[in-house]
Formats: structure tokens, sequence, C-alpha cells
């Protein structure tokens, strides 16, 4: 056959095709040119930044070769810093247990009990809520938890208690508003594991003899780790970064790393706020990379979504 | 004369895997032609080396008298059909058959006529409106046939398209594509590890091992004179060795004595194997009496297969033969398992081959 | 194991509920008569007639819209070139390119948007609608390409050599049957990069200019304004409207 | 349309339509020097009928010009958006109104630069400080001739004395604010939310009924006043005593919160009923006050605003064009249209912060309630900030911080 004559473009997409690098370069590094400056750089910026690198003189920054710990020396004079990263951790990990041991039993319900007629409408059911944008979502659980709110006139009305109960602005409030934004991501991947969960497993355990709550113990929670393990990470993540939440309901005694973080940034008038702020940050990302290292480390590397 | 396909001195490695060793083939016009070899051969890469879906480290490939080793895979003009068969699961039969005229541009009315023609060839009338989900194993097979055979390729590349397939369709579409090659003329480059399919549908074929092509030839020829143990082992239901020393005048000198082999020089003094297929010996009562050699062993256990009987027979050095004894009338004797019997073969039914 | 099994059922209908409940409340007060979201006055539809004649509401929604139809395109976009790479390539740096992707997700958000800001400050980057893209677009890649990826490893290359061997040349390979095949990776990939980049409030507040307000940071000034305006309950009921219609459309492309 | 009519009625009652707007306006306001002040809800109504009639009539005529654009960067609640919105759309500008909800966010707002709004309302010793550091750039007073209604008291304030940079918008005092019935016996020293270690206080009482201010200057400023310091101490024992009597007093609060916060809770009462508040968003409680309509009779009236015994600060809010400011005449006309006096005073009697260049128009009730206009007598113990250099500000940063991270 003979050649047939192609427009330019085929002309150079061959001598590309010829080339794995280039390839590679145009479709791999060539976007991700693109994370690295408008993601990576900024960290880098905002390393520097922590270490005294430039200095604020009106509108500008103003870049002074030398490096100083200063800030970081500065920020854990604040008592208060290392508290609000225990209690940003506290949370996380309470907000992970809770919505665990609040939607496994749903999860459970939706992939191993439910007949899968019913499969795409109950899925389609349990996740309209979240596409709800989440702020209007926090501010539903304002008006419920408020001292005239919905849960208090239940509570009163049944009369089990006499007062309202104060919920908004305490702990209780930010890990229950927590729990609620983020249980459809424990859900997602539990009920991802054990919708594909063979049910003809859990058959042959019964035939081996074992009771249910026995087959439920040494067959189906072991066999929905990968799933917990992927929800933990997706819920446990942005909960310690949380910062709208404990905002929002929370109060005096409910400050979190992301609101301390807030807080230098923009709540302080003064010259140290954003090294503080980008120190405070760039050890809450060290501690991050930390726990996801040995998260990955532990499940192999694969993180499911849904 | 000029080839379909020529590959001159072919290398090609992956990494530390050198999976084609220079291999030269000649693939003439029209013909059905087999790379036949087990898996990790680089049967494959040298197929997809003339697809041009690989690029040789080093060598030529000539397509129609034309080098086209650096020519991409859509500018070739070859019809390749894959093990997966990779038919378009988000088009229907006919968008499928007519994508490489769509993307040639013929006129969607030519397109039409041909795709009616082809759907004709490999007898699919009436399925253009099919998903591919909704044909059987078969079916997508001659889908995938049409596919790749309405360009008009000069050659057509199958890459072990049957694999997936039940025996009895296999046996059936083994028969089929044969056919279809002897209506459409086209030369067939057929990669298979199977040699039943190499032996039921090529003109030639090419044996491969480790990168490196053993043997090429016809069917018959390399079924009865292979060149090498890997060969005469691969080709066939199975064969029988013997060990021995080369004397002159076509002697062998064996542990079971002397035998009669054929006459070949260079080879006195030299060890070498001697093999024999199974279908080639006579047994007793039937031995002929001009035959060349007669040995004698004892039946371990014999095994009806309908139209022969096959026998263990343990000779009197220890080693275990493959003997195939043609079943012709109802009734005939079966030797019992146990039973002592003489073994006898003409002296170019078998064939010498080098450690 | 009856038993169990009716206390799951009735657990689950009781969660369902619980997770309705701050929507229903919102719904419900969007009928108010009254300025309270505390106590139900009487019935009205007055919230619905301010919301349409809200001019700052629907300029919002039109901003959230567009920006993360940008955002979308260009994510997936990016995001299918790197997948593709990498799922059809070997070259070094392949296992910590995977990891690297990772990370977008895996930072908190607020850390996130505040490097982005300090970097844009620093680079006398002047806020802009584009600034707020820009954010959305480096995490969303990365949500992009897990989706797609995921996709991308039960597919088959060989579709690409067929279409090759019959003649189609890249580009035509990959609009043809590539992409195709691939298209319910997309759109869930899009779907996915589109509500981030919709539901959005911390990094569109922190890198967006003077009165470029999306429906979040709508919703988050008028809030911390007093009194919380029951538009934006009339607001949510319109949303969980076209949210049903989305998460359908979703769970039929998936199962596509 | 007849004026006539109106003033004969004998009463200031401006209802709003927010169509109306400046021609109106000013027609009312006129009236208001001569009119007495009635405050009768019914004829409310009937007043807001005439305005609708008389503002429809006059029709919104958009003028061809190009169009202008505006940034302003204000507190919530502290303009009416009705009146501004209106004004943007007789001048043809492109208004972008945002709203900032504690200054120390608005000062890093502005001097990032990353956003540039044109005007910018903020406090004075802060304009000062941003004036002295290169923020700022000087305003023209003869593109403003409504300066002159300023009342001298208002015009060269210690902190710009020759109104380089700054025009006077509001100012006021900051208190504590409490719903009475909540909290009956009430609060009227800074000792009632500070003494936290008498079991007998009212914040002990009262715990997690209480707010302070989210501002480090106000909640600082106040924990100077009641340990006896200058508020703008940047004495580093001092300073130490301050962090640790707000971390002391910070398990007994509810929260640091904003503004709207406890405009919404106040009347309520029901998640805190005492917080640290401005006297105008007090007022603006108390009269229910609404950007729409206008309202001169009390109607929160258990809504309490004090001075504290011990004393406060006071302040003034002033309009300033950041350097970065790129539609610095537009600005000028924005700031001297506020200056009109019959604009200042509609802003005074929808949102109930004094805006001093409208006083002579606001009507007595408005005039003489203590809680909108600063009592004479009282600023005898009001304190009013002094700029800090960056430096000193660096010391006092530092102590807030403790307070903000302390749990």
């Amino acid at each position: 056959m003979s050649h047939r004559r192609e427009p330019w473009y085929i002309t150079i997409l061959d001598r590309i095709r010829s080339s794995r690098r280039i390839k590679v370069f145009l479709l791999v590094f060539l976007p991700f040119i693109y994370l690295i400056i408008f993601f990576f750089a900024p960290f880098i910026i905002a390393l520097m930044y922590s270490l005294g690198m430039f200095k604020q003189v009106v509108y500008e920054f103003v870049f002074q070769p030398q490096i100083s710990l200063e800030y970081y020396y500065r920020l854990f004079q604040y008592p208060g810093v290392l508290v609000a990263i225990q209690r940003s951790f506290y949370y996380a990990i309470l907000t992970t247990v809770g919505t665990f041991l609040l939607s496994y039993p749903v999860a459970y319900y939706l992939g191993v009990k439910l007949p899968d007629k019913y499969q795409e409408m109950v899925v389609l059911v349990l996740f309209t809520p979240f596409w709800v944008n989440f702020l209007l979502r926090i501010y539903g659980m304002r008006f419920i938890f408020h001292e005239l709110g919905f849960l208090n006139m239940i509570l009163t009305t049944l009369g089990i208690v006499n007062d309202p109960i104060k919920i908004l602005g305490t702990d209780t409030a930010v890990i229950l508003v927590m729990i609620y934004t983020y249980v459809i991501l424990m859900i997602l991947p539990i009920y991802g594991v054990l919708e594909k969960l063979d049910k003809e497993l859990l058959e042959a355990a019964a035939t081996l003899g074992a009771s249910p709550v026995k087959t439920f113990l040494k067959v189906t929670l072991p066999l929905s780790v990968p799933g917990i393990l992927a929800g933990s990470l997706l819920v446990f993540i942005p909960a310690v970064g949380e910062f709208v939440i404990p905002e929002l309901v929370g109060g005096a005694n409910t400050v979190t790393l992301g609101t301390v973080i807030y807080n230098f940034f923009l709540r302080v008038k003064g010259t140290m706020g954003w090294g503080l702020g980008s120190a405070a940050g760039l050890i809450y990302i060290g501690l991050i990379l930390v726990l996801s290292y040995l998260y990955i480390r532990l499940v192999g590397g694969e993180i499911r979504l849904g | 004369m000029s080839y379909a396909v020529e590959l001159e001195n072919i290398s090609k490695s992956f990494g530390e895997v050198q999976a084609v060793k220079n291999v030269s083939l000649k693939i003439r016009k029209n013909e059905f032609f087999s790379l036949l070899g087990p898996s990790g051969c680089g049967k494959t890469t040298t197929l997809r080396i003339i697809a041009g879906l690989e690029f040789p480290d080093t060598g030529r490939v000539m397509l129609n008298d034309e080098d086209v080793t650096d020519l991409p895979t859509h500018k070739r003009n070859i019809g390749m059909v894959f093990q997966t068969l990779a038919l378009f699961p988000h088009m229907n039969v006919y968008d499928n058959i007519a994508f490489g005229l769509r993307m040639r541009k013929v006129p969607e009315r030519e397109i039409r006529q041909r795709v009616k023609e082809m759907l004709e060839i490999v007898r699919m009338e009436g399925f253009e409106k099919r998903k591919i989900n909704q044909l059987s194993g078969g079916q997508r097979q001659r889908v995938a046939l049409a596919r790749a055979l309405i360009i008009k390729p000069a050659v057509l590349l199958l890459d072990e398209p049957l694999g997936a397939l039940d025996l009895k369709i296999r046996q059936h579409m083994m028969v089929e594509l044969k056919k279809i090659q002897k209506e459409v003329g086209t030369t067939f480059i057929y990669v298979t590890h199977d040699q039943t399919e190499a032996m039921v549908m090529s003109d030639r074929m090419a044996i491969m091992k480790d990168g490196v092509i053993q043997q090429i030839g016809s069917p018959h020829n390399v079924y009865m004179r292979p060149v090498n143990k890997f060969v005469a082992l691969f080709i066939g239901d199975a064969i029988n060795f013997i060990e021995g020393t080369y004397k002159d005048k076509g002697v062998l000198s064996t542990d079971l004595g002397d035998l009669k082999v054929p006459e070949l020089s260079g080879y006195t003094g030299k060890s070498v194997i001697l093999a024999i297929r199974p279908e080639k010996f006579f047994l007793e009562n039937n031995i002929p009496s001009d035959i060349d050699n007669v040995i004698e062993g004892r039946v371990i256990f014999s095994i009806f297969r309908g139209s022969f009987v096959e026998y263990r027979v343990e000779l009197d050095n220890g080693q275990e033969m493959v003997i195939f004894q043609p079943y012709l009338v109802a009734g005939q004797k079966i030797y019992e398992d146990g039973s002592r019997i003489k073994i006898g073969w003409y002296r170019d039914s078998a064939v010498i081959l080098s450690h | 194991m009856k038993i169990t099994d009716l206390i799951l059922k009735i657990y689950t209908v009781f969660f369902l509920a619980v997770i309705y409940l701050p929507i229903a409340i919102l719904i419900f007060f969007s009928f108010n008569e009254s300025r309270s979201k505390i106590v139900f006055t009487g019935f009205t539809l007055e919230n619905y007639y301010s919301l349409i004649s809200n001019y700052a509401v629907w300029d919002s929604f039109y901003n959230s819209i567009w920006t993360a139809i940008v955002v979308t395109v260009v994510s997936v976009f990016l995001g299918i070139m790197i997948s593709y790479g990498v799922t059809r390539y070997e070259f070094k740096g392949k296992n910590m390119l995977d990891i690297l992707m990772l990370i977008p997700i895996i930072i908190p958000e607020i850390v996130e948007a505040l490097t982005l800001l300090v970097f844009l400050i620093i680079l006398g980057i002047r806020l802009s609608p584009y600034t707020v893209i820009i954010g959305h677009i480096a995490f969303d890649i990365s949500f992009a390409y897990i989706v797609i990826k995921a996709r991308m490893a039960g597919y088959d290359p060989q579709f690409e050599e067929a279409a090759r061997t019959l003649g189609a040349n890249e580009i035509q390979t990959f609009t043809k049957v590539t992409l195709p095949i691939l298209m319910p990776g997309i759109v869930s990939a899009a779907l996915i990069a589109f509500l981030q980049s919709y539901d959005d409030f911390i990094k569109t507040f922190f890198t967006r200019p003077p009165g470029f307000t999306t429906l979040p940071v709508y919703i988050w000034n008028m809030a911390s304004r007093r009194g919380f305006a029951l538009d934006l309950n009339a607001l949510a009921t319109f949303i969980v409207v076209i949210s049903i219609v989305f998460a359908y459309v979703r769970l039929k492309v998936e199962r596509w | 349309m007849s004026e006539a009519d109106v003033g004969r009625r004998g009463f200031l009652k401006i209802a709003f339509a927010g169509a109306t707007a400046l021609a109106v306006g000013s027609a009312l306001g006129y009236f208001a020097r001569e009119g007495e002040v009635s405050t009768l809800r019914s004829e409310n109504e009937a007043l807001k009928k005439k305005v609708e009639e008389l503002s429809s009539s006059l029709g919104v005529e958009v003028p061809t010009e190009t169009q202008k654009n505006l940034n302003v960067y204000n507190w919530t609640w502290y303009a009416n958006l009705a009146l501004v919105d209106q004004w943007a759309k007789e001048n043809n500008v492109n208004l972008v109104y945002e709203f900032f909800e504690d200054l120390d966010t608005a000062i890093t707002t502005v001097t990032t630069g990353a956003a540039n709004y044109d005007i910018v309302v903020i406090s004075d010793n802060e304009a000062q400080e941003l004036w002295n550091e290169g923020y700022l750039q000087s305003i023209d007073l003869d593109k403003i001739p409504n300066f002159e209604y300023l009342p001298e008291g208002f015009k060269g304030l210690p902190y710009d004395p020759n109104n380089e940079f700054t025009v006077v918008y509001s100012y006021g005092t900051t208190g504590l604010g409490y719903n009475s019935d909540a909290c009956p016996e009430g609060v009227s020293k800074w000792e009632d939310v500070f003494d936290v270690d008498n079991p007998d206080s009212i914040i002990r009482r009262y715990a997690g009924k209480v707010t302070m201010m989210r501002d480090s200057s106000e909640t600082m400023g106040a924990a100077a006043i009641y340990l006896g310091y200058d508020i703008d101490t940047t004495d580093e024992n001092e300073l130490k005593n301050i962090a640790d009597l707000l971390i002391a007093q910070k398990p007994y609060l509810y929260g640091y919160v904003q503004t709207e916060d406890y405009m919404d809770e106040l009347p309520v009462a029901a998640r805190y009923c005492i917080s640290h508040a401005w006297n105008g968003d007090v007022a603006g409680i108390v009269y229910a006050s609404d950007e729409y309509e206008v309202y001169i009779e009390k109607y929160y009236e258990t809504v309490k605003y004090v001075v504290p015994e011990e004393g406060a600060i006071a302040w003034y809010d002033n309009f300033v064009i950041p350097k970065n400011a790129k539609n610095v005449d537009v600005a000028h006309e924005f700031i001297n249209w506020f200056l009109q006096p019959e604009v200042s005073a509609i802003h005074t009697i929808t949102i109930k912060y004094p805006y001093p260049a409208g006083i002579k128009y606001v009507p007595k009730e408005i005039l003489e309630d203590p809680m909108i206009f600063t009592p004479e007598e009282l600023w005898d113990k009001l304190h009013i900030g002094r700029a800090l250099t960056p430096e000193e500000k660096a010391i006092r940063e530092s102590y807030w911080n403790m307070v903000m991270t302390a749990t």
C-alpha cells in the first residue's frame, strides 16, 4: 500500500507516538505541572513563609534569604495550640467511631439483607440529602439543636427534660454535626464492600455450623475491613481539618486546629499571623501525611471511593 | 517472487527479556501461515511487530515489498483479529464492521454494500443491529473477522482468536476460517499455541521457542520431519525417543541393539535421538515381512480410543513407548496387559534428531 | 434471625429519617409566614416569590454553576490525560506520582485554601473568578484521576489496537473508541468534580474577589447577616429537587 | 408632589420602600426639621403607601453614561443597603458591597492587597496605623462638599487632625448588652463578666450564657479597663495579666461571637443573654430595626445596653480609601452622598447608629436615646485607642494569640 497523505498534526503525532518519553511527558507530566504550580508550590511558599523567608511591606512580600524557626518556636509557646491539635484529633476520632457505629448496621442492611431490586432506589434515597449544600444542612442542624429548636421542643413536650438542654456551642454539637456531615463517606465504602460480598460465603459459613452471630463476627466483619478502613480515612482526614462546623455550631471551647489556623491567618492584626498560620498548617500537613502513610502501609495503597 | 510479509532479522526486547531473537520470515501471498509455539515464545510479539503495534529494536518489516518498519499501524494495510476480539462494546455489529471503512472515508452507500457482502461471507446476515453483548462466542468471532476483512487488508493477522471458544465451536470455526480464507484469498497469519489449529488450517507454519524460529514448513513436513526434539514433541499427540550412537550406513547403536535408521552423512559416531511417531509401529502379526526393525516389549496397559487403540509398552531396557494401533474391524484383537508383543517399524518412519 | 432483620430494618428507616430531618426542617420553614426559622406561624409561599425575585441568589447560583462547569471540564480533561498516561505507560516515578496525586485529597481544605491564598498574594495575582477556578481544579484533578483510573484499570487496551489496525489514527482512536468506552467513568468523575466545586465553600471563600459570590458563599454571608432569610430555605427545597434529579441521573449513568 | 401635605401631617415617619431612596429621602428629611415627631405605628402603613406612590410617579431613570465601579467593604448591618443600592442604581454604579464581621479580618484583607476595595470603613486608631504604614491614600475634601455638614466635633479628630485620610462615618461605645428577662439583675460593670473567681458573680451564675467579641482590641481593651490598665497597653506584665484574665474567663463564656450572632440571640436569649456589644447593634435590636421600615418606638424593651461603670472604649469609624483602590472618584462621590444630611439621617433612623452629618434631621426620640447618641456626661470615662507601631502590635498580637488558642 502507499502512504496516505495525512494532515500536519498527524505527522507531528506520529513523531510523538514513536517516543514513549514524549508521550509520557505530554500526558502525565504536563498536566501534573498544573498541580505542581497551584498545589505543591503553594506549600513550598507556605513552608518558606513559616521559616521567615518573606517580609510584608505594603502589599508586597519581600523575599529575604534567611531561615528562622521563630514561628515554630512561638507556635509552641501557645499552650492552646497543642490543646487544639488534641481536640481536633479527639473530634475526628469520635466522629470516625461514631460514623462507623451508626452507619455499619445501615450499610449491612442495605448491602446484605436488602433484596437487589430495591438497591437502586434505597441508594438514591440514602444519598440525596448529601447533595444539598452542606452549609444549608448545617443550618438545618442548627435549627434542630437550638434551645428553641426541634430537639428541645420534643424533649420538653415529652417531659424528658424540663429546661431546654444546651447543645449548640458545646463539643456535643460539633461532634454530632460532624457525624451527620461525614456519615455518608463512611457508608459508601462499607456498603460497596458488603454489596459485592459473595452471599454464598455466608451460606457456606452457616452450613459449616456457624451461628448467625459467629458468621457475622468471623466472616462478614473481617471481609468488610477494607471498606471500614477506606471509610475511616475518608472521614478522619477531613474531620481533623474541620473548620466550618466548630465555627458554626461550636463555642468558645471548641477551638480546633482548623480554627486556630484560620484565626492566625485572618483574625490576627499584626505581622506574625501568616507565619504562625503557615507553620501550624505545615505541622498539620506533616501529621496527616504520616497518618496517611501509615494507613497506606496498612491497607496497601488502595483508596476506594464508592 | 514477491511476498506478502517479509521479516528480516527482527529482534525485540522488553526490558531484560528478549522476546524475539533475530527472526527472519517470508510469508507468501494468499497463504494461511501459522506461528505456533508455547506461551511466551515470542509469536504474539512477532505478530504485533507485523501489525505495527510494537516496533522492532533491529531488523526490517516488509509488507508487499514495501518497507513499513517505521510506519504506524493505521497506515499499514493490515487487518487483525485479537485474542479478546476487542469488538467495540459501544457499537452494534454494523458499526463495528463499518469502522475501518469509515476511517478510510469510504462513502456510506458503499459501506452499506460492503458490510452486507461481508456479513454474507461470514454468514451473519440480519445481525446488523445487534449489540455485541447479545452475540454468542462464535458470532462474535465472525463479526471480528468481518471487521478485519472488510478493509481488504494485504494481510490478516489473527492472535489466538479461537482461544475462548468451546471445543465444538472451535473445531467448527477452524474449518470455517479455512474456508473463508480460501474464499477471500487474503494472506492469513495465525498465531496459536494449539498445534491442532495450526495443523488443520495452515498452508505453512513456523514453530517458535524462546523468541527463535525452530522450523518453518508445511504441517506435513513439520510433522513428519521435525528438526529437533522440541518441535517433535510440540507437534503431534505423542512421540517416542530412543537414544543411541550413529554408526555408519544407517545403523544406530542403542541399548536395544542396533537399529536401522535413515542414512545420513556427517553423523557418524555422534550421539543422537531417534524419534518415532506412535502410529508408525506395527504389532505382532501385522508386521510386514520387509520390516526394518523389530523389538520386543511388555504391554503395561491399553486404552480404547475409538479409531485406534493406544498401548503403553515397556521395552527391555525399561523405556516406555506409546503406540497407536488403528482399530479397523470390530472384534480386532486388543493385546492384554502384561502380554509380550513384538513391535516393528520401517527405518524411514523414524527421524534422527541431534541433541 | 427474623427479629434481628426487623431491628435492622427499623434502624435503617430511623437512620434515613434522621438524615432527612435537617432538610425536612429547612423545607418546612420555607413555608413559614413569619421570618422565624424556629417558630412556625403560618403557611405562605412568600419565600418562594422572594426567592424568585432575589437577584443575588440567582447571580451566585449562576456563578456556582459556571465555575463548576469550567472546573469540571478542565479537571476531568487533565484527569483523563494523567490516568491514561499512568495506566498505559511505564515510567520512572510512576508510583511516586500515584501517591502525589492522592495528596490533594488528604490535605485539609482550610490549609490548602490558605496556602493558595498566600501563594497568589505573594505572586501578586489579583483575586478573580479565575483564582477560584484554579483552586478548585487543583483539588478536583485528583478526584477525576482516581475515578477515571479505576475505570481504566478494567479497560482492555486491545480496543485501541483494534481501532488502529482498522486504520484509525491516534486522535480518531481516542475520540471514537477510548473515550466512548471510558464514558461512564468520565461521567462519574465529572459529576464528582462538579459537586466538589459546586459545594465548595472554604476554598471559594478565600480565593474569591470582592463581589464574586457562589451559592455557598452567599449562604454563608446571608446567614451571618441578621435575619437569616427564609428564601434560603426555599432555595434548599429547590436544591433538594435538583439534587434528586442529579442523583437519579448519576445512578442511571452508573448502571450504564 | 406635595411636600406641604406630608409636612402638615406633622410627624416624621419615614417608611421605606427600597425604591424611593434619594428624592424621597431628602424630601422627608426636609420636613423633619419642623415636623413634630410622633410614633404611631398604625400610620406607618399610610405613609408607606404615600411614599410608594411618590416613587412610582417619579420613576427610576437609569442614566445612560458608562458604568462605574465601586467596591465597598464595611461592617455588616452598618448601612441601609436598600438606600445604598438605590444610590448605585441611580448613579449607574456597579456596586460591590461586601461585609466583614470583625476588624482583624478586615485589616488582614486590606493589607494583603489581594482584593481591592475602594472604600473601607475602619476605626480611628486602626485607620491611623494603616495610614502610618502606607496602606491608605489621602482623601480629597474638595470632592466632598458635604463634608461641611459634619458637626465641628467630628472634624479633625485627634487621630487625623487635618482629615487627610479619614472622614468620620459613625461613632459609639463598646459595652455590655443583656436581656433583662433572662438576666433580671442585669449587668453594670466589667466586674460582672470578668470576676470569675467569685462564685456569686454574674459570669459564674450565668456560666455559658455570656459572650465576648472576636475583636482583639475590644476584648483586650475591656479586660484592660477592668484591670485598670491603659487600653492600648504594651507592657508585657499587664498584657500577661490581661491574657490570663481572658483565658480564665473563657470556660464561662458561650463563645467569642460575631455581631450578627448576638443581634439574633439577645432578643430571644435562649443560648445566651449577656453580650459584649456595640451600642448601635443593641439599639438595632431594641428597635427591631429593618432596612425597609422605620421604627421609632422600642420593640424589645427587655434588651438593654450599658456602658460599664469602670469605663469603656469609645471609637470613631471612618471612611478610608486604600492605596490600591481603583475607583477613587466614585469613592469620593459615595462619601459625599453619604454625608448628605438627609441620607445620614435616614441611615441613623433605620440602622440606629449615629451618623453625625444627619444629626439635625434626627427625631428627638432617637437623638435622646443614650444607646444611640452617647451622652456628653459619659465621655469622661470613655477611652479612645491610639495608633500602635508594628512592634507594639506584635507584642499585643502574641498575647491575643494566646487567648485565641487557649482552651
